[in-house]
């Protein structure tokens, strides 16, 4: 087996997103593209499957090796994101028809996204980490930008781009610095020397701090968070849904990656002075803030980016766990990425099938009685809900029982964390059982308008796909914790 | 393939599953017959199988298989990492004897209820949707009771919360309905939180999440200390049985968690009946059940379970005594009968609270579906006002006999199930004893409120019954209504009827599976009891027959005076007195009947009290708990969540700034050093000598240390950040009270200057220890149990002891009562079984330089124990000055 | 003297908190814009300056190398994002976009 | 060292940091990209004094022939922007924001200063060896970006078009030219526009 084989999945995402683009030039039946789009995606995460549990190739090419990493790790970012990418893809094929918005070059971009998203899950160098962050985030912020003629649209996308570019430019001169200090630009290299002690660790530790900074930013961390909102608004669901799924996994691979390899060593991952106690009071900011700022929300998209920002923080426990039990912790923080991803694809789905032409959902009074208007529409939004919520025996149950296991296991003095977070979701509960609330125990106000179900294959197939998963690792979670301990292996 | 029994517990939980989800997919195009026969067909199998699974288990048992269960795994569902270790937690379901008869009596009363439902909803739009719910119900309350595991419990625990939240919110139309589901799902999150968190701390201690096994390791999660951490002075069984009582609290609608359930009421009848009265709002005492080997090892949690449901039981009670609406009255004595069964199980009457869930399944659900016919039968929809009813027994002649004897049932009166239930709760209450070592009086305590609380029960559900029967009718409830506008009040349909007359045949012969309540006649037929022998722990008190005399006495009398109270007022009073008694006994008909006498006599009772405390309560529950606790947190946290999402101000200047503080934040955390230095201490919280002292790590850090912290420091900077260091009696400081309580209470130390004059407070945990030093003394010496001597500091770091009667000895010697000794540093006295030394401490303080040159400092007080190994009388003294 | 690493450092950060505060203040699209290419111009520089110091291969130059790719294609869909903006708010000015908030 | 050499970069530093403080105060656009312009010439020189020759003039093809003409074109389009930022006092964010990076890259410039050249374990190149005076020239930076870094570069073409599809996406188009911007108060519950 040729070695290259490994970048496969990269590849045929690359190869995919300009036959997507050839296709979208020479074809005038646009939503086509959503099913060649999401079968492209589907196919490299088979194959990115195949290539994992079929054996990885011995060794990676002399020349990848040192910037991407084929290892288990990557090859489960690859299934997620390309998973979750598909999934988004789906969502588009409805929604886009729907809201007369159908241009192709939508699908090519999400999937050049998916592959900086992938090449940025891998990247075990500084360069590509670079690249693969800028690839996917430039990506992203024209994403938002899509509907270009609403104000909204291009004012999320602003936001984000603006400080977007001043995280990255933040992380940029981290990663110049951390190579000035280590004389390495590969996370390998750089863990090794600050291990030795051969580092210059004035530099090293204003470098880890900028790191920090920057990937707290694309994490959407408190007090990093603040695009969260806005860009999640301003953009069209099926993006915003990709931005909750495809850009938070990435973003928490490299974190994972950059944290652990880089400053695993005992040193700076120390319980008195490194990178975990400064990442604990994050997650905490970050999960508090989240969940009570959700409350006040009336725009259901709103609410949902502030409940994105408190998963950010529940996950950022595993992150902070992983100084201690690195494969407990990781293989949490892995479940948890892919328990969110289809609990997300689930939510915002059901939010896109709540609205048709002219009648999108948006806040919570268009929901009002939606579901007893349409019950089957309203069934999947509320197994997300749940799911978000922490019910079991949901997915996003056991993506926070894990972490939260894994922070107990990690440190004695990660109680508190736990007791924070624990009451931290039961404030979640408040704001998505309005959700539900408003689907079944309020009727509309004479005179609003009322959200029609809208009916699209490629809506219902995500919705049916994300559902059954959500149920599914819920039902069987050990299978999924299983393949996300071997992932978590992978990392050294 | 062979039969096997184990199987049908699968099945079981299943059979109403599948119910669920056919009718909530198809139920909106199938025909109401279809529907409530798929509903019905499915609850009734699984009671048939329930039944099946109960007699293979009775016939285990009876061919000698003490611990005998049916256990079926389906596979595994999860692991998780637990101390390196890997937990792995079946999908299994385990029916033992308490399983067996809690299934039984769930899905019994929830077949019952299923086919009154039948009848009572048949006009009802959504009636699909609505069995949908009740079967989802079914199926994680048969969950909750057959999970092996706490993970699969929670989630019949969570999901029986969802369906309760679904099911009060049931008639949406009215906004107050929704908000009351909303009400109780939030209220059931924040006692779901306990459950996790204790979730955690058990399968920490144990590794395990299984019942059986944590059950098992009861004696050792006593003898560990929570969190690890001595100086918290809780053991793992103590916090775990707290964090998961919230959990029951909120479950089972107890104080400060119980005012969801009265707002619950706003469901459909045979919702009230089945979830918030028969099962749903039991299992809080099922899981106390479940886990009595944990909660009998932690006294302290029992006497928060016992008070706390005590005072439920009380509150409840006066509550129930002032209001007017049906449903809430019996919301209210729900609250309180709950109260009942923690205080049962608070004082480790297990079996009695569980029984009492029993019989209380069948009286409640009866009155509550006895409401749902009476107000079937007025036309009212979903509060009916007693004031406006009366005579219903001319019309409604089922209904009147099943509800009379479920009143006379949960009253207490002898020979009804409710009165086998409550007089064992009663004599459990009393016979607790030592059990509560802190506080002995508080069995006696308890056992007094609780037999004011059973008059009181007496008396408003006998209100209830004569105003709602008696009498003459009134009119029934003022609104106009098409339907039953100008008609009589009529008898309910057979599907509603005979669900009744099952369920009062439970109500009256129910309590005959517990007829050791006449042990006095000498009966010694108690299969209740000895059924559950094998689930239920035990904490080892003896019922003397005086105790079971009290309360048997004492709770008849409370029925009787409580029924008879009320049917002075409440009956006689619409009855015409017959004109020869009013001339035969002119005074005492001027006395019945003259409205001012009435009244004093009212207030001069113990139930005038109780009721102006009734009004109070009631009041204080619409506006402080209501108000404070659901309104007012929903806004205090609606009005952080305003202040919160105001930086988000939507101008990306903003944005960067905070982004910014951000930054500063961070680099501020890695550019400075942080020092921290800790010790590493005993089990008991002291340092052994050679003391080993550490400083918190960090990139590039030096270390300088000052073991005394006399300002100087005595290594030079260096890298290791590690220092052992022997202290000698010069770099010690006197001052520190050391004790040693007796073995499996630990130490208690206090370090402090100890000013002179100041008192020195005992921890109370260690009271056991000081005042019990041995049996002989506590037979010798009775009236000095309780008494404590006086410590206070002098001035040269000493301490002055005046015995005060507890036994103080120095080197052996007695010292006698109103002996003053003075204990100097080095020295040490015993008190009781605990021994008190003045030890030394130490102060050591460390620098720390990063990188940038920066430097910060840490100090750190501990108290020096001179000997590792062995356990008390040891500390190092620091010599005599 | 010698021209040293730490004044290439020094001169950088100096450059790099030019561009951060310019980015922060200002409310012309535009010249945020700029700061940014300002910040990404003294990472090269730093990345330049340790290359210089320690030349045993080329990873700084060629981190810069793709430093500056990046920062065409950044500046490439900033402005068209500015176009987009300026299309529907004529103005440039970041504050006017203010109605996604809270 | 020679005088030339110090006093060359001592010439460039200044301008550097002289147009980036212009780059930042102008309130003309026009010559904010102009002053970025000299800050990049200046840089470049700064890169040669680095012995980085060949990305002295990568520097300027693709700053100063790419990334300026691109904002001189944008500026052009969008002509002359009717409101001058208006001069007010100051707001506290922005104090904040300024306050914050000064402490921040004061922090960075002190440990940065603190530096000593000579990092253990790594090897600089002598100058007297003859392939280190190639070191930052073509060949030696071809050659090593074609043998070691031949995967980022090509990662980076998909980046390119990243940068193409994207800018043609959010840009292309109708115009929609509305007279005021839209600025609806209350919340738009349905927004359908395309």
């Amino acid at each position: 087996m040729s070695p290259w084989l490994a970048l496969s999945p990269l590849l045929v995402v690359g190869i995919g997103s300009l036959t997507v683009m050839m296709v979208d030039a020479f074809s005038n039946k646009k939503d086509d593209l959503s099913i060649l789009s999401s079968a492209i995606l589907i196919a490299a995460a088979a194959i990115a499957g195949s290539l994992w549990f079929g054996g990885l190739p011995p060794q990676t090419p002399e020349i990848l090796a040192p910037y991407l990493a084929v290892d288990a790790m990557s090859q489960f970012f690859n299934i997620t994101i390309c998973g979750g990418a598909a999934l988004c893809a789906m969502l588009a094929g409805g929604y886009l028809r729907e809201h007369d918005l159908e241009r192709g070059d939508f699908y090519s971009m999400l999937m050049l996204c998916a592959f900086g998203a992938m090449v940025l899950s891998s990247a075990t160098d500084l360069v590509s980490v670079f690249i693969g962050l800028e690839t996917m985030s430039l990506g992203v912020y024209c994403l938002v930008a899509f509907r270009r003629g609403s104000a909204r649209a291009i004012e999320g996308a602003i936001k984000y781009f603006l400080l977007g570019s001043f995280a990255a430019a933040i992380l940029l001169f981290g990663s110049a610095l951390l190579y000035g200090a280590t004389g390495h630009t590969d996370l390998l290299g750089i863990g090794q020397t600050i291990r030795n002690g051969n580092a210059e660790l004035g530099l090293a530790l204003v470098a880890m701090s900028m790191l920090v900074v920057g990937l707290a930013f694309k994490v959407s961390a408190v007090p990093f968070h603040m695009w969260t909102p806005d860009a999640y608004e301003g953009a069209i669901t099926p993006a915003t849904a990709f931005m909750s799924v495809v850009v938070k996994a990435a973003a928490f691979a490299v974190m994972l990656r950059v944290l652990i390899t880089c400053f695993g060593d005992p040193l700076s991952a120390g319980a008195a002075s490194g990178w975990p106690p400064i990442i604990a009071v994050v997650a905490v900011v970050t999960m508090i803030y989240g969940n009570i700022a959700a409350i006040y929300q009336s725009n259901i998209k709103r609410m949902l980016a502030y409940s994105s920002i408190a998963h950010a923080g529940y996950i950022l426990i595993g992150v902070v766990a992983a100084f201690r039990v690195q494969n407990t912790a990781v293989s949490a923080v892995l479940y948890y990425l892919m328990a969110y991803t289809v609990s997300n694809v689930l939510a915002f789905g059901s939010l896109i099938v709540m609205g048709t032409r002219g009648k999108e959902a948006v806040t919570f009074d268009d929901l009002a009685g939606a579901g007893k208007r349409h019950p089957m529409a309203a069934l999947p939004f509320i197994i997300g809900m749940l799911s978000l919520m922490g019910f079991p025996p949901t997915a996003g149950f056991f993506g926070k029982y894990y972490v939260f296991n894994a922070a107990l296991q990690a440190d004695s003095g990660m109680h508190w964390l736990v007791i924070i977070a624990v009451i931290a979701s039961a404030i979640g509960a408040f704001y998505y059982l309005r959700v539900i609330v408003y689907l079944f125990m309020k009727d509309p106000e004479t005179g609003a308008p009322q959200a029609v179900a809208m009916k699209s294959g490629y809506v219902v197939t995500a919705l049916v796909l994300s559902a059954y998963f959500v149920l599914e690792m819920g039902i069987t979670p050990s299978n999924y914790l299983k393949m996300a301990l071997a992932a978590a292996a992978g990392l050294v | 393939m062979e039969f096997a029994v184990e199987r049908t517990l699968l099945w079981i939980v299943l059979l109403p599953l599948a119910g669920a989800i056919i009718n909530g997919l198809a139920g909106r195009y199938a025909s109401r017959t279809t529907v409530h026969t798929v509903a019905v067909g499915s609850v009734a199998m699984a009671f048939g199988l329930a039944l099946l699974a109960f007699v293979r288990l009775y016939l285990l048992r009876a061919a000698g298989e003490q611990d005998a269960k049916l256990i079926y795994t389906l596979y595994e569902w999860f692991a998780i990492t637990v101390n390196n270790s890997q937990v792995s937690i079946p999908v299994r379901f385990i029916m033992d004897a308490l399983g067996g008869a809690m299934t039984l009596v769930v899905s019994g009363v929830g077949l019952l209820i299923h086919i009154y439902a039948c009848g009572y909803m048949k006009d009802d739009p959504s009636y699909a949707r609505f069995f949908s719910y009740m079967n989802l119900f079914m199926a994680s309350m048969l969950l909750l009771v057959l999970a092996s595991n706490v993970p699969l419990m929670f989630v019949g625990w969570e999901g029986v919360g969802l369906c309760s939240y679904l099911l009060i919110g049931f008639w949406f139309e009215n906004k107050s309905y929704a908000e009351a589901g909303r009400k109780a799902f939030i209220t059931n999150r924040i006692g779901d939180f306990g459950v996790l968190i204790a979730m955690f701390l058990l399968v920490q201690a144990v590794g395990s999440f299984e019942f059986e096994t944590i059950n098992r390791h009861a004696v050792e999660l006593a003898g560990r200390w929570a969190f690890g951490l001595p100086a918290l002075r809780m053991t793992v069984a103590t916090v775990a049985t707290l964090f998961l009582f919230l959990g029951c609290t909120g479950k089972s609608a107890q104080i400060p968690l119980f005012v969801w359930l009265p707002d619950a009421m706003a469901g459909p009848t045979p919702v009230s009946a089945l979830i918030h009265a028969a099962t749903m709002v039991t299992s809080g005492v099922y899981l106390i059940c479940r886990l009595s080997p944990v909660f009998a090892v932690a006294p302290t949690s029992m006497a928060v379970v016992a008070i706390i449901g005590t005072a439920t039981a009380f509150l409840a009670a006066t509550i129930a005594l002032v209001q007017n609406n049906m449903k809430r009255i019996l919301a209210y004595s729900t609250v309180s009968q709950l109260g009942f069964m923690f205080a049962a199980a608070g004082c480790g009457a297990f079996a009695a609270g569980f029984f009492h869930v029993y019989t209380h399944a069948f009286f409640k659900a009866c009155l509550f579906l006895g409401a749902g016919s009476v107000m079937h039968a007025v036309g009212a929809h979903g509060d009916a006002d007693i004031r406006q009813l009366g005579g219903l027994r001319r019309f409604q002649p089922r209904t009147n006999w099943t509800f009379l004897a479920s009143c006379l049932a949960i009253a207490g009166v002898p020979l009804f199930s409710g009165f086998f239930s409550k007089d064992e709760i009663l004599v459990g209450a009393l016979s607790v004893g030592d059990f509560f070592f802190f506080a002995p009086w508080l069995g006696r305590v308890l056992f007094a409120v609780l037999v004011i609380a059973a008059i009181l029960t007496a008396f408003y559900m006998f209100r209830l019954y004569f105003m709602t029967f008696w009498g003459d009718y009134r009119g029934g409830p003022s609104h106009d209504n098409a339907e039953h506008g100008g008609h009589d009040p009529h008898e309910s349909p057979g599907s509603m009827t005979w669900p009744l007359v099952l369920l009062g045949v439970g109500a009256i012969v129910g309590g005959y599976l517990w007829v050791g309540a006449l042990g006095l006649l000498h009966l010694h037929w108690e299969p209740w009891v000895v059924w559950l022998e094998p689930s239920l722990a035990s904490i080892g008190t003896e019922h003397h027959t005086s105790h079971i005399a009290w309360a048997l006495g004492l709770g008849t009398t409370a029925a009787v005076v409580g029924i008879g109270i009320a049917w002075s007022w409440y009956a006689r009073k619409d009855v015409e007195t017959p004109k020869r008694l009013k001339e035969q006994f002119p005074e005492v008909h001027q006395f019945l009947m003259d409205k001012w006498r009435v009244d004093e006599l009212y207030d001069a009772t113990i139930l005038g009290g109780s009721r102006r405390l009734g009004i109070a309560s009631a009041n204080f529950d619409n506006a402080a708990i209501d108000g404070l606790l659901a309104s007012a947190s929903s806004k205090a946290v609606k009005g952080l969540s305003y202040l919160f999402t105001r930086i988000q101000t939507g101008v990306v200047h903003a944005y960067g700034a905070i982004m910014v503080a951000g930054i500063v934040a961070v680099a501020w955390w890695f550019i400075f050093p942080h020092a921290r230095i800790d010790v590493q201490l005993d089990e008991n919280g002291l340092a052994r000598n050679p003391v080993h002292l550490a400083a918190g790590e960090g990139l590039g850090y030096e270390y300088q240390w000052d073991i005394d912290s006399d300002g100087t420091f005595e290594t030079d900077w260096q890298s290791g950040s590690k220092l052992e260091h022997r202290y000698s009696i010069d770099e010690l400081k006197p001052g520190s009270v050391v004790i040693f309580a007796g073995s499996g209470y630990g130490v208690h130390t206090k370090q402090s200057k100890l000013m002179p004059g100041e008192p020195f407070h005992l921890d109370e945990n260690l009271l056991g220890s000081w005042q019990h030093p041995d049996e002989y003394f506590k037979k010798t010496y009775p009236k000095l149990v309780g008494v404590l001597p006086k410590i206070e500091a002098d001035e040269d770091g000493g301490v002055i002891i005046r015995p005060n009667g507890a036994v103080v000895a120095r080197t052996g010697k007695r010292i006698e009562r109103e002996e003053t000794i003075r204990v100097r540093p080095g020295e040490s006295v015993s008190i009781g079984e605990a021994k008190l030394t003045i030890a030394g401490y130490a102060q050591a303080t460390v620098a720390v330089k990063n990188a940038f040159g920066l430097i910060s400092r840490d100090s750190i007080t501990f108290t020096i124990a001179r000997d590792s190994g062995s356990n008390a009388p040891q500390a190092y003294l620091g010599g005599t000055r | 003297m010698e021209v040293q690493l730490g004044h290439y450092l020094a001169l950088a950060s100096i450059i790099f908190g030019i561009g951060a505060i310019g980015f922060l203040t200002r409310r012309n699209v535009l010249i945020q814009l700029m700061s940014i290419e300002l910040m990404l111009n003294s990472v090269n520089l730093t990345l330049l300056a340790f290359n210089r110091w320690a030349s045993s291969d080329h990873a700084g130059q060629m981190f810069a190398f793709f430093v500056i790719a990046v920062a065409a294609a950044e500046a490439a869909v900033g402005l068209a994002i500015v176009v987009g903006f300026f299309r529907l708010h004529h103005t440039v000015h970041t504050d006017q976009a203010n109605t996604l908030k809270h | 060292m020679s005088i030339a050499a110090i006093s060359f970069f001592f010439v460039c530093g200044a301008v550097a940091i002289a147009s980036a403080l212009i780059t930042v105060t102008q309130n003309n656009p026009i010559r904010a990209a102009f002053s970025l312009l000299a800050h990049i010439i200046a840089l470049a020189g700064l890169f040669i004094g680095l012995q980085g020759h060949f990305l002295a003039v990568i520097q300027l093809i693709i700053y100063a022939g790419v990334v300026v003409v691109l904002f001189i074109f944008t500026i052009m389009y969008i002509g002359p922007v009717p409101k001058p930022e208006s001069a007010g006092r100051p707001s506290f964010a922005k104090l904040f924001s300024i306050a914050g990076m000064v402490v921040v890259t004061g922090a960075v410039t002190y440990a940065a200063l603190g530096y000593s050249p000579a990092l253990k374990g790594l090897n600089t190149c002598p100058e007297a060896v003859a392939e280190c005076g190639q070191f930052g020239g073509v060949e030696a930076f071809s050659a090593a970006l074609f043998r070691g870094g031949v995967v980022p570069f090509e990662l980076i073409s998909i980046l390119l078009t990243v940068a193409v599809v994207g800018a043609i996406m959010v840009a292309r188009g109708r115009l929609i030219y509305r007279e005021k911007p839209r600025r609806k108060k209350q919340e738009l519950s349905i927004e359908n526009n395309r």
